[in-house]
């Protein structure tokens, strides 16, 4: 009972502050709620007890793409600045296409019959995510920790060029 | 601690904030603002994978791991592509993506 | 059967002298080139000469009669197994008569030029093209068969349109040597489908084949093919087209008059006593197909010669500049070798117009040759080619004016004199074949002594114009060859063709028929006395003449339009209603054609270039609509 | 090695010795090297040839080499000359000496400029050694395509237009040639066993005439277009005019033979049944070419457009007597090719 009240708390967090991200006109606020919405699905993973998934999504996400996000808002615009909406056609449009698009998909998911599994959970203490991540046997997961951080250090240095500011201007006109 | 919420609970979230995502994504004409949208769409994404790994293989972290990488590239997307947007900003003094039309012909 | 491979040489040595002066000549001192180039063709001349000693008399053949001998060939192009093209020299009683004309001829001039072209620029280029028109022309004659004959036929235009265009700085030689290759090449055409039809319905290219009396070509099936004539006809018609196109014949004798802006020696070399007479040379080379297989072909030879003649001797009286009068003169007397051998017969007495003829032809060459080269040394002495500037010039230059007599007499058929004895074996033949034809023939004797003494004394008599500078004599190189031609104009005549050059090659004997000769003669006389009374001093007589023909004078005089004709024909008409709209519908339909679909593509890519706007958001929009409709149809409705 | 093979490598390898030159004399001499080592070879290919001709081998194809490069699809790399692939080669081999010194002027781009030309050159040496269709194809794209680069950057006049032009329209004649070539390939041998590209063993079994009924218009058009057949000629004025002297001689020398070359190795050779079918068709097309082009060129100003006519009368005669499909006809064809090929390089060498 707790338990589903908890959830309909945080689905309705999620959903709200969702709407509120792409609709709200000042941007540093839309990031603050894109903050909200994040945090609430940490809290959705903490009640999937899925812990150590719970305090990645808090720190990388909350914690660091939000306050990417936030530099560079800053960094581009004034905090009074009122971001430009598109225009009524356009808007109209996406919210048709959109609405569809997720009549569609709920049509289809409440169609299904999902057969929840009975086995016993696999636990997912830091122990156990660590394991995995460096166990290349069944259930291990090196090879994609490798290419994630390769790709990581490629994003790192990819940033870090494109970013930087060009003394000659000679390459991007 | 789910209790007796069931699985398509958490799909109609998921499949809710993916579409509200994608609208963002349509109308915000602010960069950034996009950006946000594409975090909420990969957040959709990640309860997906996280509610199915739950509900129908709990006996094994595929779901689990999957949403950690996506989270992982998350973090490199936002960070090339906030590059990027400061990089636009610096050209065009603006991040309005309709200014933003080299991409054509 | 006896050796004559080494006539090989007689028009190898020119062309190797050809290209050496080509390549080497602008090397060497200009007067070098030109004895290299004459030594050449002095080589040539003497193995001629020997060739010729050889045939006619001390290889004794003439007991069987004369054969043609193939000294020489080989297979050139080898096209399949029945279609082989050969490269040969071929020995008979005309070739060697043409070997004897070209080389002498060509000497002479050869000599003549040393002395006429000295201190012109491009000299050894003219001495090449000369060896190179000497080259083809040997060639030509000795060719086996009718593809070679083609072949040599084709470089001799090119080599006479290189020379007519030797002065190629001066507009007017550009645009006749233009005018000669393009009307020569027209004809000519006709000569390619002649052959091709002859030698498609016979097998061969062979002229020893074809003119076998029991050849394919004279035992080719006869009957109508066309119009009511045999194919056999037509393509000997068509043959004679291209003969008619050389030889200046009417209708297609405009070039010839127009070729005189080459450089004198090359008028008389090519346009006098070589290259004009290659048409007479190929109808007598096939004479047995024209006169065995189609007569009616030949009856067409004999028209168009006669009216040629008499076409070209009225407008040469009108004429003033002397080389277009002589350029008339030798359309004129070519008509009457065309018409002579029109009216031939085949084999023995019946051949006397065959003989006449190549009679004609030689001693034409002979005199006609010894006008031009005079008519070159007159023009030397005075820089102008019109009659008007001269008079009184026999004072000045001698030998040219005796020489130059001799010539006029010749050519008017004076006894004994050479042009005499051929003119009246013609006349005999004409007599017995076509009265018509004898009477026109007559006229034109009359016409020529009119207007050669017309030349003779408004050049050499009347009252001296007022020179810039006196005129001189030339220098005995070109006084030399004149009087070896005139010799030859003298006593070319007693030379005994018909018992050399005959149809069949069986020797005959042939009379002087007095009651032919003797009239002829007389209205020769009657012509010269005229000329005489007219312009031996200047008087009013040749104005008021002018008056009484009036119109016909005016015509005349300016050649009775036909060069007007021929620039309508092809401006006006092909030009204008065939070229120049296919042409506009080359630019303007196929070419719009094609640019109307490119045109069409690129509108259709304009209008869906749109797809591609470069707004990020309307490509997410058409995506995400895009994988709906995906989804709707995949999930939903494909089953 | 195949002698044949050297015909493809010595432009490659002068190729790679231009870019090395350093200066415009320099690759000047070493192009023209190269391509005097080429003419000398075509001289010993024909001495050679007819040695064996003469010595009795009656081979369809002498100097044969076969070897696979894409054994997936039975491509090979198989080569061979005959008597008419012999005399190309020696024309080609002139065109493209005399070619080279007719742009000894050339000073913009010249390394790049002599690159092109000689890639060009390379790609017309495979195409008529190739026995393969599909690398005989590849060779010529090989050819095609360096022709824009020549036209368009070292041209005259409306140059754009016109490279534009007669690439776009040589690849709409290639398109079609690849339909054929695939039907061709699809049919090349009986159901159940290997599809060949072999022009050799593809003329042993004969394609069903349905097929070649269908197949045949292409491919004769295909190659027709660069046979400059008419109503696909109109490339050959605009190209030619505005090419410069080399390309034009090269062009009209030698590339329009390809068509030629290309309507008689695999239009005719291959369907032989729908060849003598359809001939009328394109007898009357051939037909109009020859006397169109003469009419065409008769009232042209510009020399260049009077030549590009001219030769779209003489290829249209080519193609004609190709047509015609007999001994005498083909041989006539052969000569008029090679002499066009003289003839006309000559007069855009001239005309330049």
């Amino acid at each position: 009972m707790n338990s589903e009240v908890m959830f309909y708390l945080l689905a309705g967090m999620i959903l709200v502050f969702s709407v509120l991200t792409v609709t709200s006109r000042k941007i540093l606020r839309a990031a603050v709620y894109l903050l909200f919405v994040l945090i609430s699905t940490a809290a959705i993973y903490f009640m999937l007890e899925y812990t150590f998934l719970a305090a990645v999504q808090l720190t990388v996400y909350a914690g660091g793409i939000v306050v990417l996000i936030i530099f560079s808002v800053l960094l581009t615009s004034h905090i009074s600045e009122k971001a430009i909406m598109a225009d009524r056609k356009q808007s109209l449009l996406s919210a048709l296409a959109v609405g569809a698009g997720a009549l569609l998909t709920l049509l289809t998911i409440l169609k299904f019959t999902f057969v929840p599994s009975a086995l016993p959970a696999q636990t997912s203490t830091v122990t156990d995510v660590g394991n995995a991540l460096i166990s290349y046997e069944r259930d291990g997961f090196a090879l994609p920790f490798e290419v994630i951080s390769i790709l990581l250090l490629a994003a790192l240095i990819g940033a870090i060029i494109v970013a930087r500011k060009e003394k000659d201007n000679a390459i991007i006109k | 601690m789910t209790g007796s919420i069931p699985l398509q609970y958490f799909l109609i979230i998921s499949t809710l904030m993916f579409f509200i995502g994608i609208y963002g994504f349509l109308t915000r004409k602010n960069l950034i603002t996009m950006l946000m949208s594409i975090e909420l769409i990969l957040n959709s994404v990640n309860i997906n994978f996280v509610a199915f790994n739950k509900y129908l293989y709990p006996q094994n972290l595929q779901g689990h791991f999957f949403t950690l990488i996506i989270i992982a590239i998350a973090a490199a997307e936002a960070a090339v592509a906030i590059a990027i947007i400061i990089n636009i900003y610096r050209n065009f003094r603006s991040i309005d993506v309709d200014n933003v039309d080299e991409l054509k012909f | 059967m006896v050796d004559y491979t080494y006539t090989l040489l007689i028009p190898l040595i020119p062309f190797v002298f050809f290209i050496l002066i080509g390549i080497t000549g602008h090397k060497m001192k200009p007067i070098v080139s030109g004895l290299i180039g004459t030594a050449g063709l002095g080589i040539a001349a003497i193995l001629s000469y020997i060739t010729a000693i050889r045939y006619f008399w001390t290889d004794h053949l003439a007991e069987t009669g004369y054969k043609s001998i193939k000294a020489f060939e080989v297979t050139w192009l080898h096209l399949t197994d029945k279609l082989t093209i050969n490269i040969g020299a071929l020995i008979d009683p005309i070739s060697v008569m043409m070997l004897i004309v070209i080389t002498t001829v060509s000497l002479m001039v050869h000599i003549y030029s040393i002395g006429y072209m000295k201190g012109e620029r491009g000299y050894h280029r003219f001495f090449a093209f000369l060896s190179l028109f000497s080259f083809s022309m040997l060639g030509l004659v000795l060719a086996t068969n009718i593809f070679q004959m083609y072949i040599f036929w084709e470089l001799v235009g090119v080599s006479s349109f290189l020379l007519i265009g030797f002065y190629y700085e001066k507009p007017s030689a550009v645009a006749a040597s233009k005018k000669a290759f393009i009307v020569t090449r027209f004809a000519d055409l006709g000569f390619l489908i002649g052959i091709l039809i002859l030698s498609f319905n016979t097998g061969t290219f062979d002229f020893q084949l074809l003119t076998s009396p029991t050849g394919p070509a004279i035992t080719m099936p006869g009957g109508a093919a066309f119009m009511g004539m045999s194919l056999l006809t037509w393509s000997l018609i068509f043959i004679f087209m291209g003969g008619a196109g050389k030889s200046a014949m009417f209708p297609l004798h405009v070039w010839l008059p127009d070729a005189m802006e080459g450089p004198t020696p090359v008028s008389a070399l090519i346009h006098a006593a070589t290259m004009v007479v290659a048409g007479v040379y190929l109808v007598a080379r096939l004479f047995p197909v024209y006169a065995l297989g189609a007569p009616d072909a030949l009856t067409v030879v004999a028209w168009v010669g006669g009216i040629s003649s008499l076409f070209a001797a009225i407008i040469a009286c009108t004429q003033t500049d002397i080389k277009r009068v002589l350029a008339y003169s030798t359309m004129s007397q070519i008509g009457y070798m065309m018409l002579a051998l029109g009216v031939s017969g085949y084999g023995g007495e019946n051949g006397l117009g065959f003989m006449a003829s190549n009679f004609h032809l030689f001693t034409h060459a002979m005199f006609k040759a010894l006008l031009f080269l005079g008519a070159g040394a007159i023009i030397h002495a005075v820089h102008s080619n019109d009659m008007k500037d001269m008079g009184g010039l026999r004072k000045y230059l001698p030998i040219t004016h005796i020489t130059f007599l001799i010539a006029c007499i010749t050519i008017a058929g004076i006894p004994p004199l050479a042009g005499f004895w051929s003119k009246d074996e013609i006349m005999v033949a004409a007599w017995h074949h076509n009265k018509i034809l004898f009477s026109i023939e007559y006229l034109v004797a009359g016409l020529t002594a009119f207007y050669m003494f017309r030349l003779y004394f408004s050049i050499f008599w009347g009252k001296a114009t007022h020179y810039h500078h006196t005129p001189h004599e030339a220098p005995y190189v070109m006084t030399i060859p004149l009087m070896v031609l005139a010799f030859g104009a003298v006593f070319a005549g007693f030379l005994p063709f018909h018992a050399l050059v005959t149809s069949d090659g069986m020797p005959f004997e042939s009379h002087l028929d007095y009651s032919i000769a003797i009239p002829s003669v007389l209205i020769a006389l009657f012509g010269i006395g005229l000329a005489t009374a007219m312009y031996l001093k200047s008087n009013g007589l040749p104005d008021k003449l002018a008056g009484i023909f009036g119109h016909t004078y005016k015509w005349a005089f300016h050649k009775f339009y036909m060069d007007e004709v021929y620039i309508f024909v092809t401006k006006k008409i092909i030009f204008r209603f065939i070229s120049e709209p296919v042409a506009w519908f080359d630019r303007h339909i196929v070419d719009g054609f094609m640019n109307l679909i490119a045109r069409t593509v690129q509108n259709a890519s304009n209008l869906i270039k749109d797809l591609q706007s470069g707004r990020l958001q309307q490509y997410g929009y058409v995506f995400v609509t895009g994988a709906l409709a995906l989804v709707l149809i995949f999930v939903y409705l494909w089953n | 090695m195949n002698i044949l093979s050297l015909f493809i490598l010595i432009p490659l390898f002068t190729i790679i010795a231009i870019l090395f030159t350093g200066n415009m004399k320099q690759t000047r001499i070493v192009s023209a090297v190269g391509m005097g080592i080429q003419l000398i070879l075509a001289g010993i290919l024909v001495y050679l040839y007819l040695a064996e001709r003469n010595a009795g081998n009656t081979a369809a194809m002498l100097f044969y080499y076969d070897a696979v490069w894409f054994p997936t699809l039975n491509i090979h790399y198989t080569i061979g000359v005959d008597g008419i692939s012999v005399a190309m080669i020696a024309l080609t081999s002139i065109v493209v000496f005399a070619g080279i010194f007719a742009s000894w002027m050339v000073d913009y781009l010249y390394r790049e400029f002599f690159i092109s030309l000689i890639l060009l050159a390379s790609g017309v040496f495979g195409f008529f050694i190739s026995l393969d269709l599909f690398t005989m194809f590849l060779f010529y794209e090989v050819a095609v395509i360096p022709m824009y680069l020549l036209i368009g950057l070292w041209g005259s006049g409306p140059k754009e237009y016109s490279a534009m032009k007669l690439t776009l329209m040589l690849m709409a004649g290639s398109a079609l040639l690849f339909v054929a070539i695939l039907g061709i390939y699809f049919y090349s041998a009986p159901a159940g066993s290997h599809l060949t590209f072999n022009l050799l063993e593809i003329a042993k079994n004969h394609i069903p005439i349905e097929m070649q009924r269908f197949l045949f218009p292409f491919a004769f058009i295909g190659f027709g277009v660069l046979g400059a057949l008419f109503p696909f000629h109109t490339w050959s004025p605009d190209g030619h005019a505005s090419a410069p002297t080399a390309v034009s001689m090269l062009h009209a020398g030698v590339l329009m033979k390809l068509g030629g070359y290309g309507v008689f190795r695999v239009a005719i050779y291959l369907m032989p049944e729908a060849a003598h079918e359809q001939a009328w068709i394109f007898l009357i097309l051939t037909g109009i070419s020859v006397v169109y082009g003469a009419f065409g060129a008769v009232v042209q100003k510009d020399l260049k457009y009077i030549n590009a006519y001219s030769s779209v009368s003489h290829c249209g005669l080519v193609l004609f007597a190709i047509l015609m499909m007999n001994q005498t006809a083909m041989n006539g064809a052969v000569i008029q090719m090679i002499s066009h090929g003289l003839m006309t390089a000559l007069f855009f060498a001239l005309s330049a």
